[in-house]
């Protein structure tokens, strides 16, 4: 199996395939595919891009967890011209979007599934280029810069467009920043839990640094779920405060009924109230449990809430859902893998 | 050079801009008192006489005093990211600038305190606002955006004020031993009595890295307190929910400028380029860039939205910034704030110190427009059409802002003498 | 009587430190003065953490709870409908609470500086003595074995 | 002191800088002074009513005094009056102010040396007696000229000019109706201005008349109009030349050119006369005065589409009841003999008369003489042939054009005696001063309409060292000739009252207020020989000069008599929310052509007369029709009709002419378009949007036992701001001025909001809405605002720092912040309201559904054990409201009619996307 992973163009080959299962599976009629489909495309955008962010975001402040994990995080970057492709899957299903019957100069469907797939391939394609670039020096800084430019917009696109058009005439102007914050946390996450896995729990007489490392990432969550925090009251405060029907209505949609209401709860859980009291102490952050706890919880946080997101307006079939899950899920956990393998026989 | 010889360099180099000052110095207190005199002595006629003297009008209520206050408090915001934050990232660059970002922090929020009570109708009785057990049991409202103001902005004073000082504690202990005088005296007690033993060291360093950590989410809450002045609004144009980041990065975006606009002239007049040198600048000057690209991304985002919706509300109050009475402003404040720094992509320019000087100069301008946009043109064309209006100041309100700029300068200068600018202790432990 | 060793360079003063350590001079013996922090004398003689942490601690969870309770209680002292809003509205109240956590915890903090180190201290604003850049160790009666 | 600087020392005043900003108004507390004897009832605290009635203009409207500690603080009007059944205007409301003016003539004042000093009374009369005398010898004629008088005090002048052989001339009133009583005297031989029964009319045509604003008897017609309305089946077409409040009301207003008006009536005639009654009332010598005309060649030559003029002919001709009133500016005009006589003869074969144009019961217009009387007492005394001449509340030289000389002609008698209240633009020039009192200090009864006797009683004592009209003319009798009666003019008064009316009469009159006699109806006959004459003798008018410059009346100030009144200036006009100053409106193609935008300059400019005003661009103006308010324009440049004698109020070949100078108006209304925003919606049942299912986060709050809600009918209001008027008064609401109008800072709690839509007017009465969810409340820091238990949105004066905040979240605007401490110059703070707090500077202050009436009635009902009842009360705006447009009441009483109305298919809410939940419910119908 190992071996297999490790032969030349066998990823390409899984991607082709698990694209057309995909292709396959939310194209053929039945209720709920396209949906199933958007959930967990929405999802994995967000922690490929988020990934290769974190990993930029490291290397433009030369933060020194970068390099420890810096190589698995980059082998994500082909997932996104995968996800270009599972978007263009969803436009059948682009009729669920209450703009699609009086389409207008922004809100058409050529334009809108253009402009996101253009973006989509313009941060594989400064990815690939700062994956490229060797660990240091000036000019992988800029690359880092660029693909950090790229990956904000494209993640702002995501959630105007794929989520927040859902609800037009609904709007929130923060929800761009929120998504590509959520985005970055989910990368940080990821990061944690790749370090736990590559250079995980070492020996006390390990190499000065690692430990810290460590803590260092944990920061950083710590450090994003209070920013998230900050986002979500941000974003849940002013709605509240106006109370303009038209404005509350998306929030009230969410809470007000079973068991949206308990996800929505466990969403806030799962990204703050977990995370945050988890890595407060000073130990705690350098404890490989209580990161990786941390770090699933964040994970999962993030996934809950895109479904949360959509469940009011788009319906999901339970099948097709677990099929795109997993494929991705698969694919995610191959490309990282393989990676660091070949890192490790190289080392 | 022997150690001690460095470590005395520095002490005589820092401590030299307390020697007796020059004429432009005494020059530029003067102006700045002046215009500080002149702050209050319009502040008094507008007590006197009704707050019917400053151009407020019906709809637009809200103004020139409230822009300022704004202004301000971002100002202060980059002083405590600069030394809270940066300490926090173990950025180096850090140590050039904190004690003068600390300084700015504080007086910045000094002026800026003052403008909510300029600005209310009955100032004599702004005490209504505090929390405080009056006779009928009545308590403030803490439902209200300006209770939190009161919380969030005394809070931030206290806090850096505290930050400042304990940053100095053992500057002064350093200086005591190189004035004489009465100076020595109030030094010597300034500093508490400070030894350098291990143990005050141990707590010291405790307590500052503590106060980094709880300073730091002061930065951005509270902006966003600030913005959320506006944002709790149902007024088209304030109630959005990016505004809270948005004013955060614009605070520091602002402050930045007001940082860079200080040291400069500093740097020269107290020849500290061995201490403030280009490399500093530059990083300095890659945060102002990546908090001009944060707020544009803001604007983007806002006027998208706003032509996105179909909310004709909103649509109306853009379009009315973009094109209606107050336009000048709006193209002067995106020039300011959106194109004018990416100039700052270009590393020859960063350095330049000559260059960040005026960029820092329009970037006040920029911002200090920014904030009287929102505010007027928001309301200048809110609901009601039949309520609509154009607000023009009058001579009392421009007076008391550019007065508050006189008070901020006269403080900033009377510091610069009497203070330690550059943290002696840390300057030598990083030698 | 305390016997003193002044040193110039910050690494001489480490050495001779190590050296006492070495010699077995009792670490609670030995007062060090340093004109900035050393991060190096901590390894050297360890001491205890600094307890202020805990000041800060209380601090902040005193400043949540007052601010929670403050805020609640005063809006039901005097139940007023303001814009149809619920009389405890925890959003609004979360930020008053979250300002005085600051506040208090940054307070406490300070307050358990002054406290822990014993400043101000009348003798040490007394004390003519100024040790300028120097290094100074200083062993209480500095017999050594 | 001259109104204009009194004016401007309200401005300095209430932009005075020298007061101290902390000093309290009610630090100048007085005493309650006992006006009144104690047995009087003077119960401090407590509230009396005394009816009297109105003379701000000769309508004549029932009020009811409400007095506080013995001094009268508002005026309501009197339910079920016959001329104002309760209702009152923006005038009405604003009497009070004439009676605490502070530039009141405080006694007789006679002028030695160019310079007026103070004399007593005594003195005084002896001047006028011993200059009849001499002008006697010197055989100079005595003349006595007044404003239009009735009752009992026409009656005592005619004695008294008898007995001192004294000229009465004909009373001189800027609205005189001229051509009206002129065509009435020729066709019926009654030469007055006949009451019209729009109640009972089916379809109401009015050409030129302007029924809202002035014409006769305004709040009545009013009050007519929308009950007809009510009652449903009601159309009320509108014609006019210019665009005024009247056609902005009409349910159809249809523009004529100038002087044209008489090519659509004698359509109409004949039309009628070919389809109602054929065989016709009319004989044939009359009919052949109006040449045949089609439907196009009347609207060649009129201006109006064809097919409206065909619709205006089908609708009066199908109507069962039609009802044609024409007058206004369309008679003051040398066509408008025509127009008036056409419209008669309409009238009369349509068999309106007398049925619905009621001679028996008509204006009292008959002693009112014409502008020829006026040039002829001008050329008299010019000549010199005046001795004394009194001018008793008139003011000729404001309203006369200076062709006439007035004012020197004035100079030329023997003495010349101003008697009134103010030192206007004619007593000024007077040698002798004469004060007279108040109506509301006097004793007094009026006639308005032929058979409606209405009460002049004193509310309060004199303020100064005045005399009621009655007792000045007494006096003048007493002293003239040895004997006269000592006794006062309230005992003549009583007298005859019993004699006219009986005991029980003059009770009800005393009680009431007034006494409606019943009248035979008057049939009348049609004089067909002088008809015909005059009718050969009808002027084919030349053509007409354009453009064409109207002088219309305003609903403001009526003829310009209110002008000394602040608190009108300080109301917006309605059509151009103007407060200020004069203006121009001009129509919105010529500003266009001539590049004229509002507050441009203009000179404006006719062969014999010019003037610089400043540009109010009016749509639905038609184009090449310019309108300036007589009111706001000293001596106009208006013609006499060479036949009627009456005044022309239009000048022809008129041009504007840009200075490039701004003028400072202040124009309240910052968009006269609602931008789309559905504040009107049309038509509202189409609006499917508000229905949205509204979300909330709030728990709800549950009102106890009341709920105040108000609905407003849009359908009803007519923008007249008599409301407007009662809520300042009512509520101490300050006067601005124009220095602060000029920044938009009004005062007023209550505004009437114009809409126009392609020439189509809409007003929008906008107070504070009461939210249920106030976005003003929560961002109050120091709950100054808050939402009582009764739903009121109340605002707690001394709690407000001024923040200002509330009024910036306020969606609707309607929040007034005190910019300065408003001082109510000496007497004026009489007149303040002791229930309501006078706000000092910095507090924000605003509606409250008048709550202090509201405790008031739950007071009463406490005292009685029980609730209030629906319409026990209700705000001041509403009662003042002629038409009935604001309904006041509980929302939680089921059977209260503001839940009737508020839950009615035409009920709205402003704005209801906010979810700010108001408890001002607008109803808006489709217009038919």
């Amino acid at each position: 199996m190992k071996a297999f992973l490790e032969k030349k163009g066998v990823l390409a080959a899984l991607i082709a395939a698990a694209g057309a299962l995909l292709a396959i599976v939310s194209l053929e009629h039945g209720p709920g595919k396209g949906g199933s489909l958007l959930l967990s495309l929405l999802f994995f955008i967000a922690v490929v891009e988020g990934c290769i962010a974190a990993a930029a975001a490291g290397t433009v402040v030369n933060a020194r967890w970068v390099a420890s994990v810096r190589e698995e995080l980059l082998s994500v970057s082909p997932l996104l011209l995968l996800s270009s492709f599972l978007l263009l899957l969803l436009i059948p299903f682009l009729d669920i979007y209450p703009w699609a019957g009086t389409p207008g100069i922004w809100l058409r469907k050529d334009f809108f599934i253009g402009r996101n797939l253009v973006f989509l391939l313009l941060a594989y394609d400064t990815a690939r280029r700062f994956a490229a670039a060797p660990a240091g020096g000036e000019g992988t800084k800029v690359r880092a810069a660029w693909y950090l430019l790229v990956f904000v917009v494209s993640q702002s696109l995501t959630a105007f467009d794929l989520v927040m058009s859902l609800e037009y005439p609904w709007v929130s102007a923060l929800f761009g920043g929120y998504f590509f914050i959520e985005a970055l946390y989910g990368g940080f996450a990821v990061s944690a839990l790749l370090y736990l896995l590559l250079h995980g729990r070492p020996a006390a007489g390990n190499a000065p640094g690692t430990r810290s490392d460590l803590s260092d990432l944990s920061i950083l969550m710590f450090g994003f779920s209070i920013m998230w925090a900050g986002l979500f009251f941000a974003q849940y405060l002013t709605i509240w405060y106006g109370n303009i029907p038209e404005e509350v209505g998306f929030i009230a949609r969410r809470v007000a009924a079973s068991p949206l209401r308990e996800l929505s709860v466990a969403v806030l859980f799962l990204l703050f109230f977990i995370p945050f009291p988890a890595l407060l102490a000073t130990r705690a952050k350098s404890n490989p449990y209580v990161v990786s706890a941390a770090a699933l919880s964040i994970l999962t946080g993030i996934l809950i809430e895109r479904y949360v997101f959509l469940a009011p307006v788009v319906r999901f079939s339970p099948g097709a859902l677990m099929i795109d899950f997993a494929c991705l899920l698969l694919l995610f956990v191959a490309v990282m893998y393989r990676r660091s393998r070949g890192a490790a026989r190289e080392a | 050079m022997a150690a001690a010889e460095k470590y005395a360099k520095v002490d005589r180099d820092v401590l030299a801009a307390m020697k007796r000052p020059g004429r432009a110095y005494l020059a530029g207190l003067a102006f700045a008192v002046l215009l500080a005199v002149m702050f209050h002595l319009l502040w008094a006629y507008q007590v006197r006489s009704g707050l019917g003297v400053v151009g407020k009008m019906h709809p637009v209520m809200w103004a020139l005093y409230i822009t300022n206050f704004v202004f301000w408090v971002g100002i202060a915001h980059s002083g405590t990211l600069i030394s809270a934050v940066l300490f926090l990232f173990r950025a180096r660059y850090r140590t050039s600038f904190n004690r003068a970002a600390e300084a700015m922090t504080v007086f910045a929020l000094m002026v800026a305190g003052m403008f909510p009570l300029i600005h209310l109708g009955r100032s004599w009785v702004f005490y209504y606002l505090l929390p405080y057990p009056n006779q009928r049991q009545l308590w403030v409202n803490f439902r209200s955006p300006l209770v939190w103001d009161v919380f969030a902005v005394g809070t931030y004073f206290t806090v850096s004020l505290v930050f400042f000082y304990v940053g100095m504690i053992p500057d002064f202990a350093a200086a005591k031993q190189h004035v004489l005088g009465v100076r020595k005296k109030i030094y010597t007690v300034l500093s508490l009595g400070w030894q350098g033993t291990q143990k005050e060291w141990r707590h010291y360093n405790m307590l500052y890295l503590f106060l980094a950590a709880f300073a730091t989410p002061l930065v951005a809450s509270v902006h966003s307190v600030v913005s959320w002045d506006f944002a709790m609004s149902i007024v088209p144009g304030w109630h959005t929910t990016i505004f809270a980041p948005y004013f955060v990065a614009g605070a520091i975006f602002s402050g930045t400028a007001m940082v860079i606009t200080l040291v400069v002239p500093m740097r020269k007049y107290l020849s500290l380029h061995e201490y403030i040198t280009d490399d500093h600048f530059e990083s300095i000057a890659k945060i102002l860039l990546f908090t001009s690209l944060i707020v544009s991304y803001a604007y983007i985002v806002e006027f998208g939205l706003a032509w996105y919706g179909e909310n004709i509300f909103e649509r109306e109050t853009f379009r009315y910034r973009l094109l209606g009475d107050y336009r000048y402003f709006t193209w002067t404040m995106l020039f300011c704030n959106s194109v004018v720094p990416l100039t700052l992509f270009a590393r020859r320019l960063r350095r330049n110190t000559a260059y960040l000087f005026a960029i820092s100069i329009l970037v006040n301008v920029g911002m200090w427009l920014e904030r009287f946009v929102i505010i007027v043109t928001s309301l200048s064309h809110d609901y009601d059409p039949y309520a609509w209006g154009i607000y023009k100041p009058t001579f009392v309100c421009l007076g008391v802002d550019i007065g508050s700029f006189g008070l901020f300068f006269a403080l900033y200068l009377l510091f610069v003498k009497n203070l330690p600018v550059l943290s002696i202790s840390e300057i030598k432990e990083h030698l | 009587m305390a016997d003193r060793m002044v040193f110039e360079d910050r690494e001489q003063f480490l050495e001779g430190l190590r050296e006492l350590v070495r010699d077995g001079v009792p670490r609670e013996r030995i007062r060090v003065i340093t004109p900035f922090g050393v991060p190096e004398v901590e390894e050297i003689l360890p001491g205890t953490r600094s307890r202020v942490r805990f000041f800060a601690l209380i601090g902040a969870a005193g400043g949540t709870v007052t601010g929670l309770a403050f805020t609640i209680l005063t809006a039901l002292s005097w139940p007023l409908v303001i814009g149809g809003k619920p009389i405890v509205s925890l959003p609004p109240f979360i930020i008053i609470a979250f300002a005085l956590t600051i506040l208090f915890g940054a307070l406490a903090t300070f307050a358990g500086f002054l406290l822990l180190s014993r400043l101000p201290s009348l003798q040490g604003i007394r004390s003519e003595e100024e040790h300028g850049n120097a290094f100074v160790i200083l062993v209480e009666d500095g017999e050594r074995r | 002191m001259k109104r204009r600087d009194f004016l401007w020392l309200l401005g300095v005043i209430s932009g005075s800088t020298v007061m101290s900003a902390c000093g309290s108004p009610n630090r100048s507390a007085k005493f309650t002074s006992y006006l009144l004897p104690p047995e009087e009832g003077v119960v401090p605290g407590e509230a009396s009513f005394r009816p009297s009635t109105c003379t701000e203009c000769p309508a004549g409207c029932g009020v009811l005094a409400r007095l506080r500690e013995g001094r009268p603080v508002k005026l309501e009007g009197i339910p079920g009056h016959p001329v104002n059944d309760g209702g009152l205007c923006v005038r009405g409301q604003s009497s009070l102010v004439r009676l605490y003016h502070p530039e009141r003539l405080r006694g007789p004042m006679a002028r030695d040396g160019g310079k007026l000093r103070p004399i007593p009374w005594k003195e005084a009369f002896s001047r006028v007696e011993g200059s009849l005398k001499a002008s006697r010898e010197k055989g100079r004629k005595n003349l006595f000229l007044s404003g239009r008088t009735t009752g009992s005090l026409s009656r005592i002048a005619d004695a008294a000019c008898e007995r001192l052989g004294i000229e009465r001339l004909p009373e001189y009133e800027v609205y005189s109706h001229t051509a009206v009583k002129e065509a009435n005297a020729l066709l019926f031989g009654e030469r007055d201005v006949p009451h019209y029964r729009i109640e009972e009319t089916d379809f109401l045509l009015t050409v030129g008349a302007d029924l809202i604003e002035t014409f006769v008897t305004p709040v009545a017609y009013t009050r007519k109009i929308s009950s007809a309305r009510a009652g449903g089946g009601f159309l009320w077409y509108h014609v006019e030349p210019h665009m005024s409040l009247t056609g902005g009301n009409a349910d159809r207003r249809f523009t004529v050119a100038p002087g044209r008006e008489r090519l659509l009536l004698s359509f109409l005639l004949r039309e009628v006369m070919a389809r109602k009654t054929p065989g016709g009332r009319l004989p044939g010598e009359i009919l052949s005065a109006f040449p045949p005309a089609t439907a196009e060649s009347v609207s060649r030559g009129a201006g109006i589409p064809p097919e409206s003029v065909k619709e205006i002919a089908d609708r009066f001709v199908a109507a069962k009841r039609p009802l044609l009133i024409a007058g206004g500016v369309s008679t003051e005009q040398p066509e408008g003999l025509e127009v008036a006589v056409a419209a008669a003869l309409i009238q009369y074969a349509a068999g309106a008369v007398p049925e619905r144009v009621d001679f028996a019961r008509s204006e009292n217009y008959r002693n009112v003489g014409t502008l020829r009387d006026m040039e002829e007492l001008s050329a008299r005394m010019g000549r010199g042939e005046a001795g004394v001449v009194f001018l008793f509340r008139t003011n000729p030289v404001f309203s006369l054009p200076p062709r006439l000389a007035f004012r020197e002609n004035l100079k030329k008698t023997e003495l010349s005696v101003g008697m009134g209240e103010f030192l206007d633009e004619t007593v000024r020039e007077a040698d002798l001063v004469l004060p007279l009192s108040h109506s509301l200090e006097s004793w007094g009864d009026v006639e308005p309409r032929r058979g409606v006797v209405s009460l002049l009683q004193p509310v309060l004592p004199p303020l100064y060292d005045t005399l009621s009209d009655g007792d000045a003319l007494l006096r003048l009798l007493g002293n003239s000739d040895g004997k006269g009666s000592a006794s006062g003019y309230r005992d003549l008064l009583a007298a005859a009252w019993e004699k006219r009316l009986g005991e029980a009469g003059k009770a009800r009159l005393l009680e009431k207020g007034f006494v409606e006699e019943t009248l035979p109806k008057r049939p009348v006959s049609l004089g067909v020989r002088r008809a015909a004459d005059a009718l050969r003798s009808a002027n084919r008018t030349e053509e007409i000069g354009k453009p064409v410059l109207f002088l219309a009346p305003s609903i403001r100030t009526f003829d310009g008599r209110g002008r000394d009144l602040p608190l009108l200036s300080e109301i917006p006009d309605p059509l151009t929310t103007i407060t200020y100053g004069p203006w121009i409106s001009v129509s919105e193609k010529t500003a266009a052509r001539a590049g004229v935008r509002d507050r441009d300059g203009v000179t404006v400019a006719s062969a014999d007369w010019k003037a610089v005003l400043p540009v109010k661009v009016q749509p639905g103006l038609p184009e090449g029709v310019f309108v300036v308010c007589r009111d706001a324009l000293p001596a106009p440049p208006v013609r006499t009709d060479r036949r009627t004698g009456g005044a022309v109020d239009r000048i022809e070949g008129v041009g504007i002419t840009k200075t490039g100078k701004k003028v400072e108006v202040p124009i309240l209304s910052g968009s006269f378009s609602q931008q789309g925003r559905g504040l009107i919606p049309d038509p509202v049942h189409l609006d499917e949007g508000r229905r949205h299912q509204r979300w909330t986060l709030y728990p709800a709050h549950e009102h106890k036992e009341y709920r105040w809600a108000m609905a407003v009918d849009l359908d009803r209001c007519n923008g007249c701001a008599g409301c407007v008027a009662a809520c300042h008064v009512e509520n101490n609401v300050p006067v601005a001025g124009k220095a602060d109008h000029l920044k938009g800072r009004e005062m007023s709690w209550l505004r009437i909001e114009p809409f126009y839509e392609k020439g189509e007017v809409e007003f929008l009465p906008m107070l504070c809405q009461q939210c249920d969810n106030a976005p003003c409340e929560s961002v109050c820091p120091v709950f100054a605002a808050y939402h009582n238990p009764e739903g009121l949105n109340v605002q707690v004066y001394n709690r407000c720092v001024g923040t200002r905040y509330c009024s910036n979240n306020c969606p609707y605007k309607v929040r007034r912040f005190n910019w300065w401490q408003h001082r109510w110059p000496e007497p004026m703070e009489r007149m303040r309201n002791p229930d309501v707090q006078v706000r000092e500077v910095g507090m924000m202050e605003k509606c409250t559904f008048c709550i202090q009436r509201i405790r008031a009635a739950k007071d009463k009902a406490k005292d009685e054990g029980r609730k209030v009842r629906d319409g026990e009360f209700t705000t001041a705006c509403a009662q003042s409201c002629p038409t009935g447009a604001l309904t006041f009441g509980n929302m939680l009483d089921k059977e209260s009619g503001v839940y009737r109305l508020a839950h009615s298919g035409r009920a709205y809410r402003v704005f209801e996307s906010l979810g700010t939940e108001p408890s001002v419910h607008y109803l808006r119908g489709r217009k038919p």
